[in-house]
């Protein structure tokens, strides 16, 4: 994902108008997950569902594999793909270890020691 | 004339709600912030208005992408609490207010604000925790009908921090003509500084969060000056949705009194704050 | 720096678009309409856009009452020609052109221009029609890209017409901007004068569609002056459609140069009109 | 359907909010003919389908009636209703001589002579 042209912030995925149309299809895929019916048809055949929802062969694989960094470089918001992260009884802090490079608990220590702010 | 008595900033995290629901609020994690509300609530318990005006966005529950409208309102009798995948939270339907959007819709068309209306909406953590946050047990019912007003927050680009305090200005100018009198509190919900994806995921900044809590008190159009850049700099990519406590701010009086404040880090991934204002100055 | 090239404003008919589709153009009833057609079409044929925004709005096809926009923008890559009740028009898929809609999207929101994003939209009569009226016999494709813009004029409060023409001026310093150098049409579509349902229904005012007709080229601040219930009074409650032309000339320059127009009663229940205008002055 | 508050629009009916909201149920119930599907499953049982969406008995009454001035005072939209005439094989000149109280024959007369320019 990148910046709108002429920005420049660094580790900080802007979620704009060309990511958004990318990951349209996969973030339609995250959102139909909040009910249960659709969690489970996805959960009986991920690929399949996938194919239901046209996404692209580097989105099924990166769904598929739970690459939560290609998600997001792939146009994926981070609100919907908290909808599988959620579903996988996984955390938004899991999810930030995962972004930033550390583990869950190192993450969440830097959470409660205020929280990173000197990146 | 209908008049705005007090108006709330709060941050709208759904662990917060989930702390609510599941008696956790006196966990070592979650007691400093609930402590921090308790004057704020106290106050708001004896200022109860007749509706709620709530800036908010949604989180992929009520909207999906296929529609990003940058201001749209709520124009719904009820509106049904979403399911955000792990069924509704336990809490009241949202009642609206019809008559109240339908003044707003007419009165910002009139005004150059090019808002779309939402005639059926569920509504999620982003509009139901600042309402528990004002009213931790609302019963049966919430105390006060509700008009949604969203704002999107989540795709750039944004409509500009000053354009958010523009439309909050032309509410205020529309709520001077409603009749009947009501009396409208007035959320501004999101925030503080937090960013959720990226190498930078984790950020938290208290010094901007500080100059933020306070120049929105007292120096608005500061605040309403900051670029989408900036903000997302300073504050964190979901920090940005702070451009939504600018459309309350706009809508109250240029003196406003502050009841109370708190700041926490962390709820979940984010910086916390609350602040309340008294519409009435010193 | 793009260029708009000419603008056409035309009523959108959905049984214009039928006779067409059937190959009635010549039956006695569509042949002066079409006959009245023929030399812009011969003009437009000679003077072929890269791309064309299409001013218009959706009849109950693509777009649910549930969301209301004032004004939205397609940004997709194609838009599926709508199913309006008895199969898709046997005309080819619309192609977008995502980076122009995302510039306009860009420089419209940072101009104070609150608009809604369609990531996904079948279009409706209301943009085919006109692209069938542009170009009859498309073959495989359509000759240009199109951004589609789509208004409000269903629900009241539409924008007023001022909205309107000031979103045109905005469109057209946003084109100005636009790199690579593209070709624009514009095309404002809907009108003239035409009622559909109440005591009222068939009216037709050909004084005030003449006066329309001319002022669009010569006056356009006097027709952005309209307010709505004046716009509903004299060119009947579907007529208000009219503040869509009123984008398309907000975006050519001060001094455009007409080339064809004509008009003609009916076309089903509407006064129809087409003219077309060269953005080159005199 | 009213008009807006201070407006003075004689025989000519304004689709404002409060119609919309009123209308909104019936007006899907509209929308959804548009699939062959939709049509098929109105037409086997039109009371059916309408408690369906939820209409109110006025409305219901109105739809299944065919009383399209009801349709309209009861918050239809005529871009809406006109889904459901053309399943029934209607054309808007048919209504508009329902809305304005002539034949179809002489309300197409009187748009072929020009349009009903003294109403
Ligand atoms: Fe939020
Ligand atoms: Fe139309």
């Amino acid at each position: 994902m990148t910046a709108p042209a002429g920005h420049d912030l660094p580790g900080t995925p802007v979620f704009d108008g060309r990511a958004s149309r990318r990951g349209l299809r996969m973030n339609k895929l995250f959102m139909s997950l909040r009910s249960a019916e659709s969690r489970e048809r996805f959960a009986a055949d991920e690929r399949a569902y996938c194919e239901e929802f046209r996404l692209t062969p580097e989105q099924e694989r990166a769904v598929l594999e739970r690459d939560w960094q290609a998600m997001v470089d792939l146009g994926g918001s981070i609100f919907y793909i908290y909808k599988l992260a959620m579903m996988d009884g996984l955390s938004m802090q899991y999810l930030g270890g995962v972004f930033s490079g550390m583990s869950e608990q190192d993450f969440r220590a830097a959470l409660m020691a205020g929280g990173r702010t000197d990146v | 004339m209908s008049e705005v008595i007090w108006g709330m900033v709060t941050s709208h995290v759904p662990s917060i709600g989930a702390a609510m629901d599941h008696g956790k609020t006196q966990d070592p994690y979650w007691k400093p912030l609930f402590d921090g509300y308790q004057p704020a609530r106290e106050w708001m318990a004896e200022h109860r208005p007749d509706v709620a005006i709530v800036i908010y966005n949604d989180h992929a529950n009520g909207v999906d992408l296929d529609v990003v409208p940058a201001f749209a309102i709520g124009t719904a009798d009820r509106y049904p609490v979403a399911d955000e995948g792990w069924g509704p939270r336990p809490v009241p339907e949202v009642v609206g207010d019809p008559d109240l959007s339908q003044h707003l819709i007419e009165h910002l068309i009139d005004d150059g604000f090019d808002m779309t209306l939402f005639q059926e909406l569920d509504v999620d953590h982003g509009l139901t925790v600042p309402l528990s946050i004002y009213c931790p047990d609302p019963g049966e019912a919430w105390p006060c009908r509700v008009v949604p007003l969203l704002v999107n927050v989540i795709q750039y680009p944004q409509p500009t921090a000053a354009r958010c305090y523009a439309l909050g200005r032309a509410i205020g100018r529309a709520l001077a003509s409603y009749q009947p009198d009501v009396k409208v509190a007035i959320f501004g919900t999101g925030g503080m500084s937090h960013q959720l994806a990226g190498a930078r995921a984790g950020f938290v900044n208290p010094k901007f969060d500080a100059m933020f809590l306070e120049a929105i008190q007292t120096d608005p159009e500061r605040l309403a000056a900051l670029s989408r850049e900036e903000l997302i700099r300073q504050a964190g990519s979901e920090g940005i949705e702070l451009i939504m406590w600018l459309v309350m701010r706009g809508a109250m009086n240029d003196e406003i009194r502050r009841i109370h404040e708190t700041y926490h880090v962390p709820a979940s991934n984010t910086a916390a704050a609350l602040a309340l204002f008294d519409n009435r100055g010193d």
